[in-house]
């Protein structure tokens, strides 16, 4: 198979879903981070959202003399026959922040998303005194972290009959449409005193578009702690955010990926955990 | 004459890709002085003068002005020179007004911007220096071919030039407009203005000439003045002589049969009430002035337009309204009067230019008959002399007059029996006319009809059996080709009223509504029915 | 003669201010039309906040347009104004924290990128001769690619000149100043300069304006550079109102702007189009996602409805002008 | 009259074919410069596996431009090929799954949607008057909000005989045989077929096209009706890669379609185009992304290169042709 030979060292690829979400950047600076101090070449490449690219990609580096494949699926089920192309090969793959369905993976290192959204919910829920009304910012429509974050924000609001979620709106996991979303929702319902956004981008767009209101008499809650998150949180227009430690996670699969290489035994899977991020603990991620 | 010539063309030759198209021609202008270039289609005059305008450069030879030796990278540089043209080829901008248009390339500008009055001003008395009364606010693409082709003049005139090339300007008008250009043409030789005229109209030569050019194959073939008569004139562009310019045998049928027969048809805006019948073997001449409405009938009963009221029979069948597919599978075949923008898809080859009428009809099970198109196109093209490089050539690089040939001879491949011809032989020189008129000959001796609307009068009387004349978008009279004269056509044509009259009369045509507008009154939908843009508004399907 | 013509006048004229006017508005009837869809559909359409709240979204996307038009009236295409509004942004706000430039020069920095930018595309596509398709779809990548590459893929925060452009003047949302004041500008070029008057001919009729001696090339080097300039406003726009550049700011809003130049009644084969109907055309876009919010459609079927509003908004102009589209 | 046509017939002729060979593969010389370059840069460009992995990976956009190819000739644009692909492989796999009809019948019924989608595009342009810009563009928005619909957003599991498409066909992947397959039938089609040959025509002068006889509107319909089956195909190429429909499947691809169109000697202005050279183009996008991935080239950069040599290689093709395109 196609000049593995030429590789030199021992080759990784990471294959990423997109490179243009801090979240992600964050995740391969700490894959880099773990690589350079494990001494091997990683090739990160970056589907840029979309679950063909990655195919693509993946079938790429199976030709281009790849010793193990750390992939983080733009779509669950979408990376299942390429990863299974890669197990013909017997090409080692890890998985990184979401699943593969319908192939086998050495090791899943993830944080579940949908514990993440229950926890948002609870979090927003308690900041909201458990009641008023929220609303829910999407991501793109169609992608498993807006399922999967969406679903558990559900999940968790049950448990609080007194809050009614009163808009569902996409904003595309983008600021800017973010804040015209927000804004424009605002306009419909003035009274709303919680605002969910399914990442951190998204939930700075509307802090901006709540201005005074946001963190006073409006609580907002995203998900990631990417770096502009965590510094809303320490502002105080931000009331949590879900953060997922992005290095760790590519820190663990670069790690899992040596010892694998190195015919260990690994975990089929390694959860890292999603933590509450608030005022009182944000000290703790902001290095 | 003064000896010291403006500008000389000096020895020049030029070649597009191998093929020579001028080779080692000298010709030169010289104040207050009209040389016309005389050719047959595709002889070069038009490469000869652009290179004159700046816009080609001679691959030999040299362009001597005022006795120093020039280059002309661009028209810039030949206006700067006092060069001014006017192509065969229309060069307006639709979408601009016939202000901006006379004035393109030379705003008048204060203080940054665009002057608009001056803008105005300067174009109207551009346009009133050749009588063309529009409002200079209207889109050019909304004026006719004719006054289009006047603004065009208008803009050439705006730049007040020491040289002016005119080629072919008289080819759409008709001849009240050409009468008002040549009175500004000979104002300007009084003026002491060089004049580099091209002409297919032989009788214009020794009207405004002074001494003519004659081109063949893009080689010079003598220099005559302009008094030369016709028939030498001829025999030296075509090289042989021609007899007889209008040939006209109609054939010896016995009571022919009824082959087109339209009954009181009339289309709001553009036409009423007309009737007539053409027989086998018959050619029916429809004369008028610009703005009779001659196109919008042609139009109408081949298909292209919708019409209000009354009924197109061929050979006895109807045909159904704006139904072009239904009238070619009857018969007919449409020359139209716009051969660039509705004859023709100047991108494509002669080939497939030719075979368009044909290609669903010789199809089988839907497959283009590649090979029998070949051929029928390549006989046509023989037939037609058609002047091309080859077969597979983008027939926008041919001669005007070699395009209008191709648009004719895509009829002649489909067998059509009842040809509608608008301005059929515009632009095209005398040799290929009389080969259209013997084309007409053979279709009316194989039992076709033929509908032959035209402003060239001489053509109208030359070539009909029975002549029609329009006025207003009615018929105005019927005459038989012994009664007919010029005159007797022109009273008809323009009976109870001046020509000016007239004229105002069509300016309000032109410049009235769109049919498309519910408050039109009877002839404002003229040019709306005739402009390309509009025409697809008439087919309601 | 005379009493002829002046009796003719009068009809001429009515005509072409006809013309004109739909011309200008393009589908101005269709807006109006969603506009009392949506009063009727609920009260908070049109309530002064929500009405300033369209004025600052409409904002982006009409600047990005008003460059476009020039673009399209010249006969081209320019896909690049969404990335290169990016790139602007975000060399503004490098210059400003990297760098460490004073604010002001930021802005002008940011500017300048999407001269810069615009111009490469008008010589790539008029000296070095490729389509305005591809020049400029060239261009979209490189602009992300470098966007992406000096942000390191994070946000970054603007100067306070340009936050500055996304925030208020007294009650007035400076979005809303910026974008009148463009409208005006671009309209006073393309209406009112020779340079303005010369992108309709080069769109209308390459060859003929080259014959009346204008300067094509040159004239196609400044209208993209124009769209260059607009885009880059639009991008510091953009990120005024986030106080950040953004990397994928303005992603996709190509496509946008030319729609909104086209619903403006506009075509893409060039020589027609107005500043009036692009303002109109981006109305058009913001308007129904404004209400699409307000009236809480799902995300699913905003998309169907934004495709068939836009699709009607054009069709009623359409049937109004009764000309052929193809 | 004789002697002077064969004597310039000769040359004529060389003229012409050596403009046809251009004409027939728009960016080739780019392409052969690109692929050399990368052999030269790695080893792993030149394996037969990469070469197998290319061709896999050019199917989907290949087969979308082959359609688009039809509409660029006929002097459109289809902006919604990527949001039908997306939608015709849903409900391939909706029909499958929800309504559980057998594996071939969704295969058709998945084509079925595409050539809809299709037509309703053509009429909207044809007889609708609608530019086809804004035709497709609310195309792209319905057919995306309906997948998303239908999905409820989520990926459903394809049919085995829509996967088998993915699959292998011993040893020959099938988006390949498909791709060489539909590469076949649509050349056939423009060049040998009535409808096909019209297309030219309408594109170049409509006008003419219509006072010559042909149907301009059916032809508009047929033609839109096919970039939508082609698309339904290439959706149904790359559900069966995934072995499941997407909702944002093919996101974006639009403009990768149009780019690999242009890029293989088409004019967006109509009447120009071939089928082997919208194969170039599609390749010319591919192999510059595979390349990159060997070479591992940082994602961010990989735009600015992408763009870059999208310029080069439309670049070396215009210096070849030596012609004015605007
Ligand atoms: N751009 C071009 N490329 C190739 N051949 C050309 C080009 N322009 C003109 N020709 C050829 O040069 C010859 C002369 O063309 P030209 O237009 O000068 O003829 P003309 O005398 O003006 O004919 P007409 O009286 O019909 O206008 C023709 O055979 C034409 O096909
Ligand atoms: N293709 C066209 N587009 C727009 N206007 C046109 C067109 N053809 C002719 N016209 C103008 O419309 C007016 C009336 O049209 P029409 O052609 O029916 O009258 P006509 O008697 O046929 O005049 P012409 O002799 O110019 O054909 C004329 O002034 C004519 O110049
Ligand atoms: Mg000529
Ligand atoms: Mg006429």
């Amino acid at each position: 198979r196609g000049g593995g030979d030429s590789a030199s060292g021992t080759k990784i690829v990471l294959a990423v879903s997109t490179l243009n979400n801090p979240f992600f950047v964050e995740l391969r600076d700490g894959a880099q981070a773990a690589a350079t101090a494990a001494g091997v070449q990683l090739n990160i490449v970056d589907a840029q959202n979309d679950s063909a690219t990655q195919a693509n990609q993946l079938a790429t580096a199976a030709s281009s003399g790849a010793k193990l494949v750390i992939v983080n699926p733009v779509d669950s089920d979408a990376a299942g026959s390429a990863v299974k192309a890669l197990n013909t090969a017997n090409i080692p793959v890890i998985a990184v922040d979401r699943t593969v369905n319908g192939a086998t993976v050495a090791s899943l290192v993830a944080s579940d998303n949908v514990a993440g959204g229950k926890q948002a919910a609870i979090e927003l829920a308690t900041a909201m005194g458990e009641k008023g009304s929220v609303i829910d910012l999407q991501g793109v429509s169609g992608t498993s972290a807006s399922r999967d974050r969406g679903a558990g924000f559900e999940e968790g609001m049950k448990a609080y009959p007194n809050i009614t979620v009163v808009a569902k709106q996409t904003a595309n996991f983008d600021r800017a449409t973010a804040l015209d979303v927000t804004t424009n929702l605002l306009q419909a319902h003035p009274d709303v005193t919680g605002v969910f956004a399914e990442n951190d981008e998204m939930a700075l767009g509307a802090v901006q578009a709540l201005g005074s209101r946001a963190g006073t008499d409006i609580k907002v809650v995203g998900f990631d702690g990417t770096t502009d998150g965590l510094a809303a949180i320490t502002a105080g227009t931000l009331a949590a955010t879900i953060a997922q430690q992005p290095a760790e996670l590519g820190k663990l699969a670069i790690e899992l990926a040596v010892k694998t290489l190195a015919g260990e035994k690994v975990d089929a899977t390694v959860p890292v955990e999603v933590v509450t991020v608030t005022k009182t603990n944000v000290g703790d991620f902001t290095k | 004459m003064n000896p010291q010539p403006l500008v000389t063309l000096q020895n020049v030759g030029k070649i597009f890709g191998q093929v020579t198209v001028i080779k080692d021609v000298t010709v030169s202008v010289y104040a207050g002085h009209v040389q016309v270039l005389l050719g047959e289609n595709g002889a070069g005059k038009s490469t000869l003068i652009k290179m004159m305008a700046g816009v080609y450069q001679p691959d030999s030879g040299a362009i001597v002005v005022d006795g120093a030796v020039v280059t002309l990278p661009t028209t810039r540089a030949a206006e700067d020179l006092g060069i001014a043209t006017i192509h065969q080829e229309l060069n307006l901008v639709p979408t601009m007004s016939v202000a901006e248009n006379v004035m393109l390339g030379r705003m008048p500008t204060r203080h940054g911007m665009v002057d608009r009055r001056a803008l105005r001003n300067r174009a109207r008395a551009a346009l009133a220096l050749i009588g063309l009364d529009v409002d200079v606010d209207t889109p050019v693409g909304e004026l006719g071919i004719a006054k289009q082709q006047l603004v065009e003049i208008a803009k050439a005139l705006s730049i007040n030039a020491r040289i002016l090339i005119l080629d072919e300007p008289t080819a759409a008008l008709t001849r009240h407009e050409t009468e008002a250009l040549f009175a500004v043409m000979a104002d300007l030789r009084r003026r002491g203005v060089a004049m580099l005229f091209i002409s297919h109209h032989l009788d214009e030569i020794a009207e405004v000439g002074d001494t003519v050019t004659v081109l063949r194959d893009g080689e010079f073939v003598a220099e005559v003045p302009a008094s030369t008569p016709e028939a030498e004139l001829v025999r030296l562009m075509v090289g042989r002589n021609i007899e007889d310019q209008f040939p006209r045998r109609a054939p010896e049928l016995v009571n022919p049969a009824e082959i087109l027969a339209v009954d009181k048809l009339g289309a709001s805006g553009s036409f009423s009430d007309v009737s007539f019948t053409v027989h086998a073997g018959e050619v029916l001449g429809i004369a008028g002035l610009v703005g009779a409405g001659r196109t919008e009938l042609i139009r109408a009963i081949a298909g292209v337009d919708h019409y209000d009221s009354g009924t197109v029979l061929v050979r006895g069948h109807r045909l159904p309204k704006g139904n072009i597919p239904a009238a070619i599978a009857a018969g007919i075949g449409h020359v139209p009067e716009d051969r660039k923008g509705q004859g023709l898809v100047l991108g494509a080859s002669v080939n497939d230019n030719l075979g368009y009428a044909t290609l669903a009809s010789t199809a089988r099970l839907g497959l283009a008959d590649f090979t029998g198109q070949r051929r029928r196109a390549q006989a046509v093209a023989e037939k037609l002399r058609i002047r091309m490089h080859t077969i597979d050539q983008a027939v926008g690089a041919l001669s005007g007059g070699n395009q209008q040939k191709a648009v004719f001879g895509r009829w002649i491949i489909a067998a059509s029996t009842v040809l509608l011809l608008d301005e059929p032989t515009r632009g095209v020189d005398v040799g290929a006319k009389v080969e259209i008129y013997e084309l007409m000959n053979a279709i009316t001796d194989a039992g076709g009809a033929i509908v032959m609307v035209s402003s060239e009068l001489p053509e109208v009387l030359g070539m009909s059996d029975r002549i029609l004349v329009m006025r207003d978008g009615r018929i105005a009279g019927e005459l038989s080709t012994a009664e007919a004269t010029q005159d007797a056509v022109m009273t008809l044509a323009a009976r109870e009223a001046g020509s000016t009259e007239i004229d105002a009369i069509v300016d309000d045509i032109e410049s009235d509504e769109p049919i498309s507008e519910p408050n039109s009154t009877t002839i404002d939908g003229t040019l709306a029915a005739v402009t390309p843009d509009n025409a697809p508004t008439h087919e309601k399907e | 003669m005379t009493p002829m013509s002046t009796t003719t006048l009068a009809p001429a004229r009515r005509r072409v201010d006809y013309k004109k006017f739909l011309a200008n508005n393009g589908a101005l009837v269709g807006l109006v039309v969603l506009c009392l869809a949506l009063f009727i559909a609920t009260p908070d359409f049109l309530t002064g906040q929500n009405l300033l709240n369209i004025g600052i979204q409409v904002s982006t996307v009409a600047v990005l347009a008003f460059g476009m038009t020039f673009v399209i009236v010249a006969g081209g295409i320019d896909l690049s104004v969404g990335a290169v509004a990016a790139l602007a942004a975000m060399v503004s706000s490098w210059l400003f924290v990297a760098a460490g430039l004073p604010g002001w020069l930021t802005l002008l920095g940011g500017l300048a990128t999407g001269l810069l930018a615009g111009m490469v595309n008008g010589l790539a596509n008029a000296y070095g001769k490729l389509p305005s398709f591809i020049a400029t779809l060239a261009m979209l990548s490189v602009a992300r690619g470098l966007t992406l590459v000096i942000s390191d893929g994070r946000p970054i925060k603007t100067a306070p000149e340009v936050s500055f452009l996304g925030g208020n003047l007294g009650p007035v949302p400076m979005p809303i100043v910026v974008l009148l004041l463009s409208a005006v500008v671009a309209s006073f070029v393309l209406n009112r300069t020779v340079i303005g008057r010369s992108m309709y001919a080069v769109g209308g009729n390459a060859e003929a304006a080259r014959l009346s001696g204008l300067p094509v090339k040159r004239i196609l080097v400044t209208v993209f550079a124009l769209a260059g300039l607009f885009a880059a406003l639009a991008g510091l726009l953009l990120a005024g109102r986030l106080d950040s550049a953004q990397p994928q700011a303005a992603a996709g809003y190509e496509l946008d702007a030319i729609a909104a130049v086209v619903i403006g009644g506009a075509s893409l084969s060039g020589g027609l189009g107005k500043i009036s109907g692009t303002f109109v055309g981006a109305l058009v876009l913001v308007v129904i996602r404004n209400g699409l919010n307000l009236l809480n459609v799902t995300s699913f079927w905003q998309q169907v409805v934004i495709g068939l509003v836009i699709a009607l908004a054009v069709g009623v102009d359409v049937l109004r002008r009764k000309t052929r589209n193809s």
